[in-house]
């Protein structure tokens, strides 16, 4: 795992490398305040994500829970007037239970993760549809949200002038939504690295069995691994909402496709039990770099589709050439069992 | 007609070169106090000499309408040696449309053509594009904040005028059915409040009995209609709100031996539409010249890019409307095959 | 051993019935406080069930289980390890991409506040433990990527860091060499002099006379008999465990029935086998109308073997002969066109289709043969069925019961069956009655018999010491990798061949 | 030969049935039937490739997108004159094989995951379909018409659309190769235990990508309906979602994505739910942004309901 944080680091290295010198003006503040501003959210998503499938799952449904939540925030700010600082509570509380409520018909009705949350998908993609406050209330349509409390996580720091360095160089300024970002990342990394909560994840996805056995509770696990994929869609959410100071039923559409691929990029194994949180956030920032960059270069965005997914590819066969390998050099001993 | 077409395009022209100078000048001369405002990076006035101009076309999705914009944008920009211009795809999302807007911020453009998604969504981009100098153009749907211009068709008053028309071939009487898009998109609302408002106003006798989402698809709209109708079979007219589904409508009523039965009304005036209804299937849709639309836009986004016209300067966003038509069988003769996209 | 008071953990008319196999039948079982007790028995005789009930792992149908005289939850394997009851299982029970300090700690990893997990402790506690024991074992390094021996410590230590006052375990030397099995007796009688109780499972009778104090001898899901080790005596262990009526039953058909050696054809001549770090330079000749038993430990490598010989693994030097022919099957394929025939050890997982009804398991490896032009010929399918249902004599006789639903014995009969359609020339059973109960045991050495008679050449790996007499010819012993004798079963003496598949002719 | 799954299915379909014809008689009119019929053919056509996938233990998520790349190839090659509508289905259906051996090489040889593999299907397949048309639309010009071809795949026989006679032959034919040939057995026995396949002396390798090709092979032919239906293909939103559409069906049929399980009946059934439902939906006027929370419920009902099923049986 490590080599392959290592690899992908690399590779990002690389990518940013090769577009500094082919595209013009990638090596600008401007860019890296794009990427900043542009795929935090996208970077909590795919962290988020990473979590139910450590355990072997896989949650469909993150982009329609983005969705939900913005709905939600734009209902209770716009229609019932409803102060931000209790908004940002609830949001992040109606993420988390939706991501719960997958967890429980994982675990309790025994679904599999992909068709409980297709389902949930097309559910909490409905219930945007019905409590849309742009169908109920038609002049909210033009109406931004303006709640400090919201709007103010769209927010910038020149942190090149903080330093005194902005006579030296132009330093991006750095969006709240990244500084979240960055706490996102450092919370769920120490829960997971640090936390005997973070070692139930790792042994429920690498032997759910061995994990029951050692008293492990792995229903609670597992579902506390929606919840987090589900809390961490509702800060996207918010994050999202700050930035276009309004909700749309189609917000986040399809992003659970794009967190997959930033965190199996990221070097999470949909095969459970293997992946931390750099790789997936880094997965994200990579797949956005490749965006902005093949977009400076003017290549058209259906060659950036094709792009994309062949990167995918070949992340994921360099990873499956890294595994060969390593059992072909550890065949001798780790045979199966008599 | 044709005469008064190319009168029209003339006096559009002159308007908008007058306007924006007119503007400019203002801004040049009451909002410049130096000072107090800034100037960030990208400034695309002071660029020294051969430079080139960035422009761009940031659309909703990959559709009829846009791709005529483009057509159009581009006929006007082509021929200037120091204009480079290119299409960019929203891909329908919101998050993808503010990030192309940003990275053309950073590219330095100087004009952006948008047709947003959302007015309000796009806004905050869209103020952080004038603060980096960057004059925004939108395509027919508005933002809540303040920009260089908007040329639009109208889409509250043209479905008004669409329900008005509707009306008047049932007679004023009758069940009608929408053919909508899924929510998410500010067009799908303009033009279904000004339907169901035009209808109040205009026909209140006729009574909206279905409104289903066919995903602005042919296809889509055919199946649709086929259940519409089997639950309602006198229906008397059918709203498209684009002309695909208008399309997928006729092909409907075609099939079924309902063609003159059913009023079927699109909304925008794309070739196929136009050629249906003079073929006698289609009875009509609102009708703007939209590679104009496209001309009128790139005019204006000449005299931003290279007149020395500051994006931060304007007070107000100066607003070009498209004349539309409701074109019907009567009247889609005299649309000249040049203006047809 | 026994000391005042109620004993340390005591199950109470235990029973586990799945479906219409009784794998475990109203058992009492006790272990005090500073006692190691044996508990023996044939395969399928309900040990596992026994130390999976007494983990929590498995909910038995009834009865109870008292620790300390306070009864525990059942079903749960968190109440237990709370209580104290700690398990090294046979089969490997570790997260393989977790490091093996945290696959040591595994659901217990000590934390200071705020559920914070304390590396230093857990660090510190484990170097200890290490040094405590003797053992080598790189800490950071994850799991999956060490030798399966350094697994099996891992797991060992995992039971100990549990400071348990009742460690359970489920063949500990199974994977170990002879050294490692004295070391592990060390800590054993360490444990015991701290008063841990600890039950030891196992088939090496000279380990269970080295460093048990009592035993308890199960047979058909049963406990038979109860003794303090210092008053029982092999043979009558040996006794025990097996049963009177299939003592007498084998013996009697090992003397009418055994023959000697090299009757027939060599049907598989291995030279100088070997796959470099799991066997080497292994050689045998199998005849036709033989049976030929492979014994050893577990991990010893007899799987690894004959999987070779059939093609689903492969061999990297050496020489493999079928027919006189050089062969080398590079798959299943290519061994099922040798003549091969394989019944493996995991029949839930490699042999059977447990969702499957029986036809279309015994049907699974001769499809190609129930076909009328590209068409499946069902009818054809269900005759034969039938048939073999007759001949194997499966239970209930209906072809479309599922196969999940059948009792153990009756799936190996159908996995066996399947076999038997394609009529193998060579005929290779890995484990072939485990889980099985004694009378389907008798069927299947009938029905592997009766295949002998024909011709067929059989070669069988088993642990079960009983089965090697009673059904082989010839016996060869695998000790670590290498085929350290063969011996005529006419003339073996079962102590020799004990002692030889624990690594020493000492 | 009607397995109690797929007959609790079938009354589920037929209480819906009833419950929405009394409630709107006009649902059993011919017109509607009729066009019902039609889209169950057109959808029938990939669950059913969907099936086979599912039931190797694999997930085809590219079905969509190979939808629309064809489609537009298709259009494109008959509009454009270059070939006759007949050598052009030939093409299509065999660089529908090609894709689906791709993907079969690159999970059962490779030994990648199935949703990887084909999650990259769907970029990239789009992305070529947009590439090949640069995002125009492509159609046929307006009053172009193939009438032999038209008739073919767009016509009705006795108010039988042929859609759903192709469906039905196509069905026929995959359930024999499902549940009557020895590849069907093959291919059950990998999805549910591919160890145990492969000691059974199963190419579990050859199987794997067979069932891929098929897949996509199948999917290859209903492109062609599909884009013979719409006339018109834009290729960034042809053909989008059709995946999760297949793999409903599939599971709704009592398709496990564990593998091994599944019957061509049940998929059949299943997409008839799915498709009276969201006639069902249309045709009672419930707003239409309900819609995707009524599918998203039944389908997790019909789950639901089929694993409480199992269980008892089980038990």
């Amino acid at each position: 795992m490590r080599s392959a944080s290592a690899a992908l680091a690399l590779f990002f290295a690389a990518t940013i490398l090769l577009f500094s010198l082919s595209a013009p003006r990638f090596a600008s503040a401007s860019t890296v305040e794009n990427l900043m501003s542009g795929f935090s959210f996208v970077a909590i998503l795919a962290m988020g994500q990473a979590f139910p499938i450590l355990v072997r799952g896989i949650d469909l449904s993150i982009g329609a829970i983005v969705g939900l939540v913005g709905m939600i925030v734009f209902d209770l700010s716009l229609i019932l007037h409803v102060p931000g600082y209790l908004i940002l509570p609830l949001a992040l509380f109606a993420g988390a239970l939706a991501g719960a409520l997958n967890g429980v018909l994982v675990v309790h009705l025994r679904l599999q993760p992909f068709i409980a949350t297709l389902a949930t998908l097309a559910a909490y993609r409905g219930l945007t549809y019905a409590i849309s406050g742009r169908q109920l209330v038609p002049g909210l349509t033009t109406t931004p949200i303006r709640d400090p409390w919201l709007t103010g996580i769209e927010t910038y720091f020149d942190v090149g002038r903080w330093l005194g360095l902005s006579r030296l160089v132009n330093m991006p300024w750095v969006p709240l939504s990244f500084v979240i970002m960055l706490a996102v990342f450092a919370v769920l990394q120490v829960l997971l690295t640090s936390t005997r909560f973070g070692r139930d994840i790792y042994a429920t996805g690498g032997n759910h069995e061995a994990a029951r056995l050692a008293g492990i509770r792995v229903n609670g696990v597992i579902i506390t691994a929606y919840a987090l994929a589900g809390l961490c869609a509702a800060i996207a959410a918010l994050i999202m909402v700050a930035r276009f100071t309004t909700a749309t039923e189609a917000l986040g559409a399809g992003m659970e496709l794009t967190a997959i691929a930033a965190a199996v990029i990221g070097g999470v194994s949909l095969a459970g039990g293997v992946g931390a949180m750099f790789g997936p956030a880094l997965g994200a920032f990579l797949l956005g770099a490749i965006l902005i960059g093949l977009t400076l270069q003017g290549v058209p965005q259906f060659v950036q589709q094709i792009i994309t997914g062949a990167i995918l590819l070949a992340a994921v066969g360099y990873d499956r050439l890294l595994s060969v390998r390593r059992q072909r050099r550890l065949s001798a001993p780790s045979t199966a069992a008599t | 007609m044709q005469e008064e077409k190319t009168n029209d395009r003339r006096n559009f022209l002159k308007t908008i070169a007058l306007g924006s100078a007119a503007v400019a000048g203002a801004g040049a001369g009451m909002f410049s106090a130096p000072g107090d405002r800034p100037i960030a990076v990208g400034m695309p006035r002071a660029r020294a000499e051969g430079t080139r101009y960035k422009t761009a076309f940031i659309q909703w999705q990959p559709h009829t309408v846009p791709a005529a914009w483009s057509k159009g944008i581009e006929e006007v920009l082509g021929p200037q040696q120091i204009v480079d211009y290119e299409l960019l795809d929203g891909q329908n999302k919101v998050e993808v449309q503010v990030s192309l807007v940003e990275t053309l911020i950073s590219q330095g453009a100087s004009v952006i053509f948008l047709q947003p998604i959302d007015s309000v969504a796009l806004a905050p981009s869209i103020a952080k594009a004038k603060r980096a100098g960057i004059s925004v153009i939108t395509l027919n749907i508005d933002a809540t904040e303040p920009h260089a211009s908007h040329v639009e068709m109208n889409h509250y008053y043209g479905a008004m005028d669409i329900a008005k028309a509707m009306g008047d071939a049932m007679g004023g009487k009758g069940k009608v059915a929408i053919l909508n898009a899924p929510p998410g998109i500010i067009i799908r609302d303009q033009r279904t409040n000004g339907f169901v408002d035009g209808l109040k106003k205009h026909h209140p006798d006729i009574q909206v009995v279905a409104d289903q989402v066919a995903d602005w698809d042919r296809k889509k709209a055919q199946d649709v209609l086929n259940t519409i109708l089997a639950a309602n079979p006198d229906l008397g007219g059918v709203y498209g709100v684009n002309d695909s589904m208008a399309l997928g409508a006729v092909d409907v009523a075609k099939e079924k031996g309902l063609l003159g039965k059913i009023a079927i009304f699109g909304n925008d005036g794309e070739t196929a539409a136009l050629e249906s209804i003079e073929a006698g299937e289609l009875t009509g849709t609102q009708y703007t010249d939209v590679y104009q639309q496209g001309r009128l836009a790139a005019a204006a986004a000449t005299v931003l890019a290279t007149g020395g016209v500051e994006a931060g300067a304007f007070a107000q966003q100066s607003r070009l409307l498209m004349p539309y038509v409701i074109a019907t069988k009567a009247n889609v003769g005299s649309i000249q095959p040049s203006q047809r996209w | 051993m026994t000391t005042g008071g109620p004993p340390l953990l005591r199950g109470t008319g235990l029973a586990k019935i799945y479906g219409n196999l009784v794998a475990l039948d109203d058992t009492d079982f006790s272990v005090d406080p500073g006692e190691v007790r044996a508990l023996i028995g044939s395969n399928g005789a309900g040990k596992s069930t026994l130390i999976k009930i007494l983990t929590g792992a498995v909910m038995p149908t009834r009865g109870s289980v008292e620790i300390s005289g306070e009864i525990a939850p059942l079903g749960d394997p968190s109440e237990m390890i709370r209580r104290g009851v700690a398990c090294i299982y046979q089969h490997s029970n570790l997260a393989p991409a977790m490091s093996a300090l945290d696959n040591i700690y595994l659901g217990r990893q000590p934390t200071r506040r705020f559920g914070f997990v304390d590396t230093r402790r857990q660090r510190l506690k484990a170097e200890e433990l290490l040094a405590h024991h003797g053992i080598d074992i790189d800490l950071d390094a994850r799991v999956g990527t060490l030798p399966t021996v350094k697994q099996k410590e891992v797991e060992i230590l995992k039971a100990l860091a549990l400071d348990a006052r009742v460690i359970l375990m489920d063949e500990p030397t199974g994977w170990l060499a002879g050294a490692d099995v004295v070391r592990l007796h060390d800590t054993i009688r360490m444990l015991k002099a701290r008063g841990v109780g600890i039950v030891y499972i196992s088939h090496v009778l000279d380990e269970i006379f080295a460093v048990c104090d009592t035993v308890t001898i199960m047979r058909d899901g049963r406990v038979v008999a109860e003794s303090a080790v210092a008053e029982i005596d092999r043979p009558r262990l040996v006794h025990l465990m097996v049963g009177e009526k299939l003592a007498r039953e084998s013996a009697d058909a090992a003397l009418h029935q055994r023959r000697p050696r090299g009757t027939g054809a060599v049907r598989l001549s291995a030279r100088g086998l070997g796959k470099s770090g799991v066997f080497a330079d292994v050689s045998f000749d199998l005849h036709a109308g033989e049976i030929f038993c492979l014994t050893g430990l577990i991990g010893s490598r007899r799987t690894e073997l004959v999987r070779t010989l059939f093609g689903s693994d492969r061999f990297d030097s050496g020489m493999l002969e079928i027919d006189g022919r050089r062969v080398a099957p590079r798959t299943p394929l290519d061994g099922m066109s040798l003549g091969i025939g394989f019944v493996p050890e995991d029949r839930h997982r490699e042999g059977l289709m447990l969702d499957m009804n029986v036809t279309e398991n015994l049907a699974m490896a001769t499809l190609g043969r129930h076909c009328r032009g590209p068409f499946l010929s069902r009818s054809g399918m269900v005759r034969a069925g039938r048939k073999a249902i007759e001949d194997l004599s499966v239970q209930p006789r209906d072809g479309s019961k599922v196969v999940r639903l059948l009792s153990g014995g009756n799936q190996q009969k159908v996995l066996v069956g399947k076999w038997l359609s394609r009529s193998p020339r060579i005929l290779i059973l890995d484990e072939p009655t485990v889980g099985v109960d004694v009378g389907a045991k008798a069927e299947i050495y009938a029905i592997l018999r009766r295949e002998r008679e024909q011709g067929a050449a059989i070669l069988i790996v088993s642990s079960d010491l009983e089965e090697v007499m009673t059904v082989a010819d010839r016996i060869g012993v695998m000790v670590s990798g290498r085929l350290a004798a063969v011996h005529d079963a006419g003339t073996a003496a079962m102590a020799d061949i004990v002692r030889e598949i624990g690594g020493g002719s000492a | 030969m009607i397995s109690r799954k797929d007959l609790s299915l079938l009354i589920l379909i037929i209480v819906v049935g009833t419950v929405v014809a009394i409630i709107n008689p006009r649902f059993l009119s011919p017109i509607n039937l009729s066009n019902t019929a039609n889209l169950i053919g057109l959808f029938g056509i990939f669950a059913v490739a969907q099936a086979f996938v599912i039931i190797s233990g694999g997930i085809e998520l590219s079905v969509g997108s190979i939808i629309a790349l064809l489609g537009v190839l298709f259009i494109d090659l008959v509009a454009a004159g270059s070939l006759s509508p007949g050598l052009a289905f030939l093409v299509v259906l065999g660089l529908g094989c090609l894709i689906g051996l791709l993907h079969g090489f690159l999970v059962a040889r490779v030994g990648l995951q199935p949703f990887v593999v084909t999650l990259c299907g769907l970029l990239i397949y789009r992305g070529i379909a947009r590439y090949y048309t640069e995002d125009a639309t492509a159609g046929f010009p307006f009053g172009a018409s193939f009438p032999t071809l038209e008739w073919l795949v767009a016509g009705r026989l006795y108010g039988i659309p042929h859609s759903l006679i192709a469906f039905l032959l196509i069905t026929a034919v995959m359930g024999v190769v499902l549940h009557r040939s020895v590849y069907g057995r093959h291919l059950f026995a990998v999805g549910k235990s591919e160890e145990a396949a492969r000691y059974s002396g199963i190419n579990t390798t050859r199987v794997v990508i067979t069932a891929y090709v098929i897949c996509c092979a199948l999917t290859a032919v209903a492109a062609v309906f599909i884009a013979m239906y719409t006339r018109s293909i834009s290729p960034s939103s042809h053909g989008n979602f059709y995946e999760l559409y297949a793999i409903a069906a599939a599971v709704l049929g009592g398709c496990s994505l564990r593998g091994g399980e599944g019957s061509i009946l049940g998929v059949v059934l299943g997409t008839v739910l799915l498709q009276v439902l969201q006639n069902l939906v249309n045709l009672l006027g419930i707003p239409s942004s309900l819609n995707f929370a009524v599918m998203g419920s039944v389908i997790l009902i019909g789950v639901l309901a089929d694993q409480q099923f199992s269980k008892r049986k089980a038990g």
